[in-house]
């Protein structure tokens, strides 16, 4: 946040300008905004879904941070959990679903199968690792991972959405 | 009658109600569904194939993600399977323990199934109450052996781990407060009005035509067929405990629902009789590290909570398994979409995909 | 009561029937019962309407890849009787062809449709015989011994 | 007199500039990348299936037009609801009149099977 200095003579003002006026970029307000408030698609594939809606549901309760509005649709959707195995012939849609979602959008690779493929990569229809298809910005480990897991995965994308500079990648923004 | 102009939807391989990645495609007149082509395959992984590779012990983590939701039931077909070909006798406290594990995990499925049908009709509060309970039943088994959803922990030969000294009194803390929970669906989900005209007399599948389309489990059990096969063919010791088998009386989604309500007090029943009846002893029999059966085929199938689940298993004496397959009740299940969906609402086929309760998991294999 | 094998005299009896096209294979749990392929429907007919035997379940069917033969694997239950039976059929490799039961148990419906599949087997008198696992362009057959499978990573479609 | 008619202009005025400014900020702010898969109509993910511009029935239009009917009844309710107790007895009678008319209105739909779907 940048803050102008004033002059020497209006000392007090600067601390009351301190207290109440936040001076900051837009992208800074649009990022925060948006990563407070992510909003999932729906689109579990296989066992890690199933992690995916125990960390939707009470207990673990992703709607702590605001991420519990799963949208079914792509159209309403900014962030695309991968949570399962994608095999060849899931991988066409999948990537369609990515395409329609509207940008700003983020993609999680959720599990062993969609970061690597997992125990079925050598499989004759599993894709090796979502990021053949889909550009990834957030890998979770795990088979399935934990809700903790997701979780924790979900804050570290809120982390690389609120200093770009971090993953600065042109084609996501 | 003004002529109407059918045309095709795709409830496709992305939908929130259609159980993970099944498309079903629907010929539509206005709201009724004039034809319905379930289309599969977008998460058949190859497990048969992968299967000729891997050893008898390599395969068991992929048994776990066949029927994600009730894993232990998959570990238990295929160990008894390996252990029906090679002759491997499980000690006494393994198999209840074993019979404890499965029957836990029918309540965590049937518990998912209630959660997803009162998601599916419209109350999320349903899913949230089944939800929460069912985390009950993750972390018994957290305690047992460390997993939530794939256990890996029936072995060939008996199970991995004796349980920890907590688990008895923490499954019998969730046995007494089981009843409680039970009452509670009831007063929410089979007390509501809007649920019950939803499910009553829709989507009947009558005795004959169940019987003829291959299904098994609950849904066949809602058309009132007595087909238990931990009655018929008891399997493991199941012979040893009394329990009823639920039925229904029409098969419709109603019954299908009522018939797995009651199952889960029947598994809580079994479940304290294995309490009482649990022994000491070892609980692995003595195995080799590597396995070789002897050349030859068996097929072994138990009653999972989504049916009868079946291994047939072709070995040539080396350690890695000629051929598996694996019969899977989801799969077959799913015939019945199409008959049943001829001529119903589109808001009764979510309904009626709820309660056939497919698992794409076990359906693509 | 638990389920057992068919009895001996039923199947002698069976073999009466069909002089020379069943023979009984394996012993103990592992008994099977192998017909030829072309008096496959008829046998099987029997086997689910007559009083005997009254097969009313096809609990389920696969196929083996026994690199010169393809062995169809049958597992009949019946639930009146209470006994079960393995039905086994032989077809060779290069024209791997059957006829389908589905007229006989409905059931049988995705389980050839799966064999098929993976391993190439045309049923005959199948209703809807196309690919459902796999995706439609796919030109192989996974399941087949001699399929290789690709490197990881490059889609062989 | 014009004083009143001042605060409805202003009323009005922020009544319309308030849906431009929630969209035009957000035109303003969106990247906007076209893309042709986009662009394409979203059906889980697959391409459609046959003709997608096909004549709806027209129950449809039936239940959309009996449930218009409706909600501007619960608009007009709103207003008596708020202020009832002042109006008196006789807006209350006017009230009930003007739902029993409705209420005939929904009698005669549900008889001629508007509201079930055939």
């Amino acid at each position: 946040m940048e803050m102008k200095n004033l002059p020497i003579g209006e000392q007090p003002e600067d601390e009351f300008i301190k207290k109440n006026i936040i001076l900051t970029s837009i992208d800074t307000v649009l990022n925060w905004a948006r990563s407070n408030s992510l909003w999932p698609l729906s689109s579990g594939l296989a066992c890690c879904s199933m992690e995916m809606m125990a960390a939707a549901a009470a207990r673990f309760d992703i709607s702590r941070f605001g991420y519990e509005v799963f949208r079914p649709s792509p159209r309403q959707a900014d962030l695309l959990i991968v949570a399962g195995t994608l095999t060849w012939k899931m991988a066409g849609p999948l990537k369609r679903l990515y395409e329609q979602m509207p940008e700003p959008k983020y993609v999680i690779a959720m599990g062993s199968c969609a970061n690597s493929g997992g125990p079925f990569a050598d499989s004759y229809s599993v894709v090796p690792g979502v990021d053949l298809i889909l550009p990834v910005d957030v890998y979770i480990p795990g088979c399935p991972p934990r809700p903790e897991a997701l979780i924790q995965g979900m804050l570290e994308l809120k982390r690389k959405i609120q200093n770009p500079a971090v993953g600065r990648r042109e084609r996501h923004e | 009658m003004v002529k109407t102009q059918t045309y095709t939807l795709n409830m496709g391989p992305q939908h929130p109600s259609t159980h993970g990645v099944l498309q079903v495609v629907l010929e539509l007149d206005g709201e009724r569904v004039v034809k319905a082509v379930p289309h599969m395959g977008y998460l058949h992984r190859g497990i048969e194939k992968l299967a000729e590779s891997r050893t008898y012990t390599q395969f068991i983590p992929y048994t776990d993600r066949l029927d994600y939701v009730s894993s232990m039931g998959n570990n238990l077909g295929y160990c008894q399977t390996v252990e029906k070909l090679m002759g491997i006798s499980v000690p006494e406290r393994a198999e209840y323990l074993r019979v404890i594990m499965t029957e836990l995990n029918r309540i965590a499925s049937h518990l998912l199934f209630m959660s997803s049908l009162a998601i599916d009709l419209g109350a999320t509060t349903g899913m949230m109450y089944g939800f929460r309970d069912r985390e009950y039943v993750l972390d018994l088994f957290n305690m047992v052996c460390g997993a939530r959803l794939t256990y890996n922990y029936i072995r060939i030969g008996g199970v991995i781990e004796d349980i920890p000294p907590e688990f008895l009194p923490a499954t019998e803390k969730f046995l007494a407060d089981f009843p409680a929970m039970l009452t509670e669906y009831h007063n929410l989900l089979t007390g509501n009005e809007i649920l019950y005209h939803r499910l009553k007399n829709t989507a009947v599948i009558d005795a004959k035509q169940a019987f003829e389309i291959g299904l098994t489990g609950p849904c066949l059990r809602a058309s009132g067929i007595d087909y238990d096969i931990r009655k018929i063919e008891p399997y493991g010791v199941y012979d040893r405990f009394d329990f009823n088998v639920p039925l229904g009386q029409n098969g419709d989604n109603w019954d299908r629902y009522m018939v797995r309500m009651d199952e889960m007090v029947e598994s809580a029943k079994i479940i304290t009789q294995a309490i009482a009846q649990l022994p000491d002893g070892p609980v692995m029999a003595k195995v080799p590290k590597i396995l070789k059966p002897p050349a030859g085929d068996v097929y072994h199938r138990i009653e999972n909570p989504r049916g009868e689940l079946g291994y047939y298993i072709v070995s040539d004496g080396t350690t890695k398994p000629y051929r598996t397959h694996v019969r899977r009740p989801s799969f077959i299940n799913l015939q019945a979409l199409g008959e049943v969906c001829k001529g119903i609402l589109i808001a009764d086929v979510v309904a009626v995909l709820a309660t056939l309760d497919p698992l794409m998991g076990e359906v693509d294999c | 009561m638990s389920s057992q094998l068919l009895s001996n005299e039923a199947i002698s009896s069976l073999q009466a029937q069909f002089p020379g096209a069943v023979s009984m294979i394996g012993e103990g749990s592992q008994q099977a019962l192998l017909i030829d392929a072309d008096g496959l429907l008829a046998i099987m007919g029997v086997l689910k309407n007559d009083a005997a035997y009254q097969f009313n379940m096809l609990s389920n069917l696969t196929a083996v890849d026994y690199l010169d033969y393809f062995e169809l694997v049958y597992h009949l239950y019946s639930l009146p009787l209470g006994h079960t039976v393995t039905i086994k059929t032989r077809c060779q490799a290069e024209t791997p062809r059957v006829s389908s039961v589905m007229g006989i148990w409905p059931s049988a419906d995705f389980q050839e449709r799966e064999v098929y599949d993976l391993l190439g087997v045309n049923f005959t008198g199948h209703l809807d015989l196309r690919r459902i696992l796999m995706p439609d362009d796919f030109m192989e057959y996974p399941l087949r011994k001699g399929y290789k499978l690709p490197a990881p990573g490059e889609r062989r479609s | 007199m014009l004083q009143d008619y001042g605060n409805i202009g202003l009323f009005l005025a922020i009544a319309l500039v308030f849906p431009f400014i929630a969209l035009g900020a957000s035109y303003v702010i969106q990247p906007r990348r076209p893309g042709v898969e986009k662009s394409l109509p979203y059906e889980c993910g697959v391409d459609t299936v046959g003709t997608t511009w096909v004549q709806f029935r027209i129950s449809y239009f039936l239940y959309a037009l009996i449930f218009v009917v409706f909600d501007v009844e619960t608009v007009f309710l709103y207003l008596w609801a708020v202020k009832f107790q002042q109006l008196g007895t006789f807006a209350f009678i006017e009230m009930f009149i003007f739902m029993i008319i409705l209420t005939i209105g929904l009698g005669y739909a549900w008889k001629k099977g508007a509201l079930e779907w055939k």
